[in-house]
């Protein structure tokens, strides 16, 4: 059995010197961003300049102080920085030895506090990092919902187009119901039941009438824009007060944890929306691949009918997890309205359904990986903000690309080839 | 669906006046008739007519920028006496169209056609006036001596608030040697931050968080309903306040009231309402409409906030009768000039 | 447990696969079915495993009728199934392929995966498998997925084990090892049907037998009787088990092979400085247990391999760093291992397939234009010469039974002049007519001149067809041995020993030719 | 040698787990039965009753969301007919402008005005059709592009530049702008191809990214001196050269323009190369089983790259068609949806490229249609969108249609078969 890209036998490994192909990839990924970081940054950077970030909120308890550091001289010891691990993983690749995940992950932010220095040199207004990190999940949470919604799906075989649906859908029913009840809590319940609601109309197209799962996403997300809006324009504008004026979810402050520098305000100074999303993917990262329910959903994904033949129900199986998955992304959905005590609006979603699809994938599929490709992305668009109201030089709309280059880099450069489950988008038939 | 049924009507109850056969109808751009902003309050002056005169009406709302011609074509086909395009975005569609049908009268938001034509009437505002005493009001209330201003996408109907908004800023700076900073807006370069979305309030949240970990605690947010992610942000954060954009922020939120001092007015429901009722009668004609601060077609809405000093109001006013007089031009590369 | 099948009829559209058949297993016997491919023996398997709702007839366990609306059902029941195209997730491990379904778990549905590598090292142990319950399935050679499958079976304690050609891709020493596993299953009074095409293994083992033909029983054989009855009962006709080939007439050689290497992706050297020569006119055969280097021998030659050193000469023209396209056109065919993966295309239709590498050249093409006449033509032609079954030339590939897809690989790979032909497992899986008419078809185009490489694991194919044998172990050939080299030196090499030991060692424990094929020392279990 | 499927790329379109065919030679029990089956199981037969149950569901949602059918439903028990009344003039009003809007117009003041809308309705498609096509390529080469959007656009952008910024005789300059376009769209897919065929990046990323790259990177150049009409500081281009735009093919009181049959010729084409030329060949291997086609000598990356490169000029041609054919000059939000709503008439039409024809006319009804269904009968433009989903639904799932409607499922000779076989 041939299997491009994975050993073909370990008998032969019992033979003749190991000698794995040198993948040139990544070192010369890493060379480019040295090269980036000094030729651009560190040479850009105005000489004598000086760039502050301030790392706390005025809600810590430790006011670190603001830290200025001299443009020039620290985005020249960041690019040597970067060109040193560049050095190291051509040295590894040579010499066929693994670099650890840590490599891209310091390379990437050096890379980034070498742009931050950069683009704040001499603009006299500090770089708020606690914030730009909360805003970067703030922008990730509904991605990394959607995600996992699409990874639940995918693993069980059916791909599901219709996350961006499936948030809207969440928002407006997590917002109606929190405002009639006056309530956020009912609202966050209400969220899972409008997305399942959504994966409902997928599973029954998709697995019983065996609709091209594509199609049918597809068109699901333009019938819940429709229906949405159409509801917006007809019954909840007239009626806001109402109908549409969700109470907030309140922010819950872990005691300690939330006082921790720098990160401590985006992890522990949040609502329960994004705790349970933590939750979710520590779960859904454990449940997948060490239990029962996860192994048995991505064997109807990966071989239906091997799933089949020891007495699993495949499209049983791929019900529930469609409907759990499109639940998932209800929730998510609501944290464009109730997380934020906002109410619901037109197309709200604005395609961040088809980005959580991508985060999915760049993920591979798996949870973590979801949850790190969201964050990525969240991260990119926070540093866009930052970068644009600290006074880049670059045009608004270059900047605005930033999330999106990160995202083609890094599937370009770090990931490489994924591999879908092998089952899904086909429609199971004995 | 229980319930008694109504008498049958015997007589009709519409009005006898000419405005009863006249058809006012209207073509949204691409935000549709509930953008929370200029379609949206053009859309009132429609309604408002149709209450107030009599008329009957037409809408198509487009979704997308190819349904324009479409739009307009299908409104042709309706018998209507007039046609309001809203949006600069709808100006050669209009254009094309008026040229195709010399006897349909129009009227067309926020642009002029080019060569101007005898059937299409401009209806225009000045925003940036309004804007700029915003700027100064603004500036005059921060404490943390940054506002910010931040737009839905790099469009003159938008640019030409925020081009008003740090013109404002500069100009109390000036008067009163402060060092207030404008965020979100470079007038010069015409770049600053815009959310690229009129609809994912979301993004509105973050950019204001991001205003205000920049210290910014006064914002103006130029981007429709988005602009709800601000007073969403800024209710959560003590002292911050966002000032409205298009219509009266303190009527349509009133959850919201203590922390809307003032909203730069724009007012296209009573300009379209007022062109409506011209052309009921036989007072159509083709020069522009322009709203100003001296026809009050655009202005500053009250202010209801107690902090608000009195003599910064006092200053604003002066600023006001200045613009009207003409001593004080406030400028915008996105205006348009009529002459 | 007895089983009695009264009546299944089985429809597949216009098909009907099943016809009315009665079939009655008792306790503790071994019942084979024969039958040539798409006789309808997978089907009828797969309605007692509950796999297909029959369209009439009923299922008696013990006497009692039964209904199985799913697997799960017949797998409640006792009946326990190996599968003919392997159930196994390739991303899975073995642990967790065998425990799927039937998983040990922890407290909130967390597997217990001790528990289920135990279960896999217990059976592997109980019979001798040599399996890590931790591999991936994908990284296993196919005699080990083979073996997974069976310990999958076997882990669930069937009463009634369905086994669906097991051994086609077993090596001889395994499959002797699976027919004793049967014997042992049988004394404990596990009832098995048994599905091959290898009829001395039927002869071997099976205690009474079902011919099936074209969806019918058509009746019942003796174990005692020959391969050759049996062969006929099955396909309808006489059919010639041997090869009748004329002497090699061996030209100059065309094909020289030096000192080639192949690293695999995990950096392993699959292919070990291989070096030997084949001629025209002859048929080498490459022998070895799967797994030891051939897939790789192969598709080096065509240039699939792209971590590939060393030198192969094609009648003076180095190979070697050419792409697919070039080596083909120097003359080579090729004949995947993997048919349904490398050989065909599933969704193409018999015509598009016969001209899958030759559809952008004369007289196939004209200019950037497929000409459709020339293809359909060709079509013709090539099914009548090959006897491909099918309805239609436009009938797509995936409507083939598994023997016609051969046979469609194999007419497009000698359709056209060759240098060197080059076939992997060319007869795997095929009825025993199939293979004949394979084998025959082989024979012509090295007698037409063109050097052939035969790379099988089935040692009588090996035995057959060769001119030259070469031996494979671990990435290297151990030797090259002439024609008639007995059975014992060749297994005794494919395990490793070098041909002088193997001689010395045959000589030393002399067997019975029908049990030739593996080394001895290994029970006598084809009496 | 598991049981996969050759060719598991999940290539949506394609002929996955297709039915087998109706052998011939079946009994022939009674031919007036056969033909009425035959008839039932067309695809004809499916797609019809699909629109009309689509309608049929759509009519409940167009009456639901009429004020005066609400209004009456408040007393439906007391007087019925009010509510029927209300609910018939709703949906009549609504479906007969539907039909004067996308197809015949027999209250026009004039003949032109009648047959108008039948020619909107192709104008409509001819984008559709352009984006469609290429996406069908794709999908049936195994590569799933969503980025027909971002294709779009700077097909738009580029043909548009040529357009008004040079100056040239007629026929030239629609060429220019034509080739510019296309060559436009299929680099910008081709950046997609070529990181997938080096670096294996996951198209579907790839190409997403690439649609807000390119609105973007349109959204700047816009607001560029090179590409802002001069004087204005709105974004939006100078007007085209008229030599530069497609000819109306019937007269200046059509829309219709040469466009359509530009986009009729590249279906064509397209047909042509998928089925009859050597390069859709390979395109089709790749898509169905790489690994087959690897083994038969075709250079998979090389595929990779051609396809996306032919996909997103047809892309790049749907931008092209809307600036020289309808609107004249670039502004923001010319590419509407086109891309994305391509992607549902490519696999509506089975990624054929008639099928796609036919669904981009489909598509294009509804968009000619919908505006005069709105001003007319007051239907919400988003009801027009819900109404469109499910029309898209339900011709999507013949096999829903069949039971709704008790059809029998094609080739299914079964119960004939058991007939023979008893
Ligand atoms: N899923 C299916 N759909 C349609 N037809 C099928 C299907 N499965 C089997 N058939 C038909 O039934 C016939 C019998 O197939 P089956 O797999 O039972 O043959 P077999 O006897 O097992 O052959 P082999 O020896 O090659 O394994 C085939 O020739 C085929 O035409
Ligand atoms: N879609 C289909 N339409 C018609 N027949 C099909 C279809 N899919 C499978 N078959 C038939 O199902 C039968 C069973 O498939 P399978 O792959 O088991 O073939 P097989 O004859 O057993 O092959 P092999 O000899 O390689 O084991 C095949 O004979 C094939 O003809
Ligand atoms: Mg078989
Ligand atoms: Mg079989």
């Amino acid at each position: 059995m041939k299997n491009p890209g994975g050993p073909t036998d370990d008998r032969g490994a019992l033979t003749g010197e190991v000698a794995p192909p040198i993948s040139w990839q990544a070192p010369v990924a890493y060379w480019v961003v040295a090269a980036l970081t000094v030729l651009v940054f560190a040479l850009g950077a105005p000489t004598g300049s000086e760039t502050t970030f301030s790392l706390a909120t005025s809600k810590d308890f430790f006011q670190l102080a603001p830290l200025t550091v001299p443009a020039g001289p620290v985005t020249i010891g960041l690019g040597v920085l970067v060109a040193a691990l560049a050095g190291y993983a051509t040295y590894a690749a040579v010499r066929r030895v693994k670099v650890g995940v840590w490599v891209p992950v310091i390379v990437g932010i050096a890379f980034l506090l070498a742009f931050l220095v950069w683009s704040g040199a001499d603009k006299g207004n500090a770089i708020a990092v606690p914030n730009m990190l909360t805003q970067g999940l703030v922008f990730a949470v509904p991605l990394a919902f959607g995600a996992m919604a699409g990874l639940v799906c995918e693993r069980s075989g059916i791909i599901n187009i219709a996350i961006e649906g499936q948030l809207l859908a969440g928002a407006f029913l997590a917002a109606v119901v929190a405002t009639l009840v006056s309530n956020p809590y009912a609202g966050l319940l209400a969220a899972p039941l409008a997305g399942a609601a959504v994966a409902a109309v997928l599973a029954w197209f998709a697995i019983t009438y065996r609709v091209d799962q594509i199609i049918v996403g597809v068109v699901l997300n333009v019938l819940v824009t429709g229906l949405t809006s159409f509801l917006f324009s007809t019954v909840l504008k007239e009626n806001s007060s109402t109908l549409n004026s969700p109470p907030r979810l309140p922010v819950i402050e872990i005691p300690l944890l939330s006082q921790i520098p720098i990160v401590g305000p985006m992890l522990f100074r949040q609502t329960i929306l994004v705790y349970i999303l933590f939750v979710t993917i520590a779960v859904l990262q454990v449940m997948l691949f060490r239990s029962r329910w996860g192994l048995r959903m991505r064997a109807v994904g990966e071989h239906p009918k091997a799933a089949d033949t020891v007495g699993i129900k495949v499209n049983r199986t791929r019900w529930r997890n469609t409907i759990l998955g499109g639940a998932i992304a209800g929730l998510g959905g609501a944290s464009f309205t109730i997380a934020l005590g906002l109410a619901f609006g037109k197309e709200m979603t604005a395609g961040r359904g088809f980005i959580a699809l991508a985060a999915m994938i760049l993920g591979r599929w798996s949870p973590r990986g979801a949850l790190l490709a969201a964050l990525l992305f969240g991260l990119a668009e926070a540093l866009r903000g930052t970068l644009s109201i600290v006074g880049s030089p670059i045009p608004a709309q270059f900047l605005s690309m930033l999330p999106y280059l990160a995202t083609i880099f890094a599937v370009a450069g770090l990931v490489g080839r994924v591999r879908a489950p092998a089952a899904e988008g086909i429609p199971y038939t004995k | 669906a229980c319930g008694d049924a109504p008498e049958e009507a015997t007589g009709s109850a519409t009005s006898t006046t000419a405005a009863a056969d006249f058809t006012g109808c209207m073509v949204s751009d691409a935000g549709g008739f509930d953008d929370g902003s200029f379609n949206e309050s053009s859309y009132a002056g429609l309604e408002r007519a149709v209450e107030e005169l009599g008329i009957k009406k037409a809408e198509a709302e487009s979704t997308d920028a190819g349904q324009y011609n479409g739009n307009l074509d299908s409104m042709m086909q309706n018998d209507c006496d007039l046609i309001i395009t809203v949006g600069f975005n709808l100006a050669d569609a209009t254009a094309a169209a008026a040229e195709g049908n010399p006897d349909q009268k129009f009227a067309l938001i926020d642009s002029t056609v080019d060569p101007a034509r005898e059937n299409v009437k401009p209806i225009l505002f000045n925003t940036h006036e309004a804007a700029y005493l915003a700027g100064y009001l603004a500036a005059g209330i921060t404490e943390t001596g940054t506002v910010a201003t931040y737009g839905g996408f790099p469009i003159p109907s938008v640019t030409i608030f925020m081009d008003g908004f740090v013109d404002g800023v500069a100009k109390y700076n000036e008067d009163h040697g402060t060092d207030v900073k404008a965020l979100g807006w470079n007038k010069e370069t015409q770049d600053g931050e815009f959310t690229d979305t009129f609809d994912d309030k979301g993004q509105g949240v973050i950019s204001t968080n991001n205003f205000i970990a920049a210290g910014a605690d006064v914002i103006l947010p130029v981007a429709g309903p988005v602009g709800e992610g601000s007073l969403s942000a800024a209710s959560q954060n003590d002292g911050v306040k966002v000032i409205w954009v298009d219509a009266d922020g303190y009527d349509m939120y009133p959850e919201y009231q203590d922390i809307i001092p003032t909203s730069v007015l724009k007012g296209m429901e009573q300009a379209v309402f007022d062109v409506l009722y011209a052309s009921t009668g036989t007072a159509f004609n083709s020069d522009a409409y322009v709203g100003t601060l001296a026809n009050e077609g655009i202005g500053l809405a009250e202010v209801r906030d107690e902090s608000v000093p009195e003599d910064l109001l006092e200053e604003i006013d002066t600023l006001k009768q200045q613009i009207v007089d003409g001593e004080l031009v406030v400028e915008s590369p996105s205006s348009i000039s009529v002459d | 447990m007895k089983l009695e099948l009264r009546g299944i009829t089985k429809i597949f559209g216009s098909l009907v696969a099943n016809d009315h058949i009665d079939l009655v297993v008792e306790e503790g016997e071994i019942h084979a079915l024969l039958g040539e491919n798409g006789a309808g023996k997978s089907t009828l398997m797969n309605v007692l495993y509950g796999f297909y709702d029959p369209d009439d007839g009923e299922i008696l366990v013990d006497d009692v009728p039964r209904t199985f609306t799913g697997p799960g059902d017949a797998m409640a029941a006792g009946i326990g199934m190996v599968h003919q195209h392997f159930m196994l997730v390739p991303v899975f491990t073995v642990a967790e392929n065998v425990a799927l379904g039937h998983e040990p778990v922890k407290g909130g549905g967390i597997l217990d995966l001790k528990v289920a590598r135990a279960r896999v090292r217990e059976i592997s142990e109980r019979f001798g498998f040599d399996i890590d319950p931790d591999a991936l399935i994908e990284d296993l050679p196919v005699g080990a997925q083979q073996r997974v499958e069976i310990i999958k079976a076997l882990s669930r304690d069937a009463q009634v084990l369905i086994l669906d050609e097991p051994t086609a891709v077993l090596t001889p020493q395994e499959t002797d090892e699976l027919i004793e596993i049967m014997r042992e299953l049988r004394a404990a009074g596990t009832s098995i049907v048994f599905i091959t095409h290898k009829l001395r293994e039927v002869r071997a083992v099976a205690d009474r037998i079902t011919v099936i033909r074209r969806g019918k029983v058509v009746g019942t054989a003796s174990p005692q009787s020959s391969e050759k009855e049996l062969a006929s009962a099955m396909v309808g006709r006489s059919v010639s088990l041997g090869v009748e080939k004329a002497p090699a007439k061996p030209s100059d050689v065309r094909l020289q092979v030096r000192d080639l290497a192949v690293t695999n992706a995990a950096g392993a050297k699959a292919l070990d400085s291989v070096s030997f020569d084949v001629a025209g006119g002859e048929i080498l055969a490459i022998a070895g247990v799967q797994g030891n280097g051939q897939t790789e021998l192969a598709e080096a030659i065509l240039g699939m391999q792209p971590r590939a050193t060393g030198s192969v000469r094609l009648g003076g023209t180095e190979l070697v760093g050419r792409s697919i396209r070039q080596v083909l056109d120097a003359g080579v065919g090729f004949v995947p291992e993997d048919r349904s993966k490398d050989g065909i295309i599933a969704s193409f239709s018999i015509e598009e397939n016969l001209i899958l590498d030759l559809h952008d050249r004369a007289p196939f093409a004209k200019g950037p234009m497929i000409d459709r006449r020339v293809v359909a033509e060709n079509a013709e032609r090539q099914i009548e010469q090959f006897d491909v079954r099918a309805r239609s030339a436009q009938d797509l590939g995936s409507q083939l039974s598994g023997g016609n897809q051969q046979k469609l690989v194999l007419a497009r790979e000698m359709s056209r002049p060759l240098e060197l032909f080059i076939a992997s497992q060319p007869t795997r899986g095929l009825d025993v007519g199939s293979i004949e008419f394979v084998h025959k078809r082989i024979v012509a185009e090295r007698d037409a001149g063109t050097a052939v490489i035969i790379v099988s694991t089935e040692l009588d194919e090996v035995l057959d067809l060769a001119d030259r044998i070469a031996v494979m172990y671990r990435g290297q050939i151990i030797g090259v041995v002439p024609a008639g080299t007995s059975r014992d030196v060749l297994g005794l090499m494919m395990a490793g020993l070098p041909l002088a030991a193997a001689q010395t060692e045959a000589a030393k424990h002399p067997t019975h030719p029908a049990d030739a094929g593996r080394p001895a020392g290994t029970p006598e279990v084809l009496s | 040698m598991t049981d996969r499927q050759p060719g598991t790329s999940t290539a949506p379109g394609t002929t996955k787990g297709s039915e087998p065919r109706d052998p011939s030679g079946t009994a022939e029990p009674n031919r007036g039965r056969t033909l009425l089956r035959d008839i039932a199981e067309s695809t004809g037969a499916v797609v019809t009753l699909a629109v009309l149950a689509a309608l049929a569901l759509a009519a409940v949602l167009i009456a639901a969301a009429n004020p005066e059918v609400q209004r009456t439903a408040s007393y439906v028990f007391a007087r019925p007919s009010d509510f029927l009344t209300a609910v018939w003039e709703a949906v009549w009003s609504a479906y007969s402008s539907l039909f004067r809007g996308a197809v015949f117009d027999p209250q026009a003041s004039t003949t032109e005005r009648m047959f108008r809308p039948l020619t909107e309705t192709l104008t409509a498609s001819v984008p559709l059709i352009f984006a469609g096509l290429g996406l069908g390529i794709g999908f049936r080469s195994g590569l799933f592009n969503i980025g027909a959007q971002g294709q779009v656009v700077l097909g738009a952008v580029v043909s548009a530049y040529v357009g008004f910024a040079f100056q040239l005789p007629a026929l030239l300059h629609v060429t220019l702008a034509v080739l510019g376009g296309l060559m436009a769209g299929a680099l910008w897919a081709g950046i997609a191809g070529a990181l997938k065929a080096r670096f294996g990046a996951n198209e579907v990323i790839v190409t997403i990214m690439l649609n807000s790259i390119a609105v973007l990177l349109m959204s700047y150049l816009l607001s560029t001196t090179a590409f802002k009409r001069p004087g204005s500081n709105n974004p939006i281009s100078p007007m085209l050269d008229e030599s530069a735009m497609f000819v109306p093919l019937l007269g200046d009181s059509f829309r219709l323009h040469a466009g359509w049959l530009l986009a009729l010729a590249a279906a064509v084409g397209t047909w042509w190369l998928m089925e009859r030329s050597t390069w859709g060949f390979k395109f089709r291997a790749v898509g169905a089983n790489a690994d087959a086609a690897r083994t038969a000598g075709t250079s998979v990356r090389a595929v990779y790259v051609w396809v996306m490169l032919v996909a997103g000029g047809l892309a790049g041609l749907g931008g092209v068609s809307q600036v020289l054919g309808t609107e004249g000059v670039l502004q923001e939000g010319v590419a509407g949806s086109i891309g994305f709503d391509a992607i549902t008439v490519a696999l509506l039409g089975r990624s054929r490229p008639l099928g796609t024809v036919l669904a981009a006319t489909l598509f294009g009804a509804l968009r000619a249609g919908s505006p005069l269904m709105q001003t007319v009968s007051g239907t919400p433009i988003d009801i027009v969108l819900v109404v469109q989903a499910v029309i898209v639904l339900l011709i999507a799932a013949p096999p829903l249609v069949r039971s709704m409607f008790r059809l029998p499922a094609p080739g299914s000779g079964s119960r004939l078969a058991k007939e023979v076989a008893a």
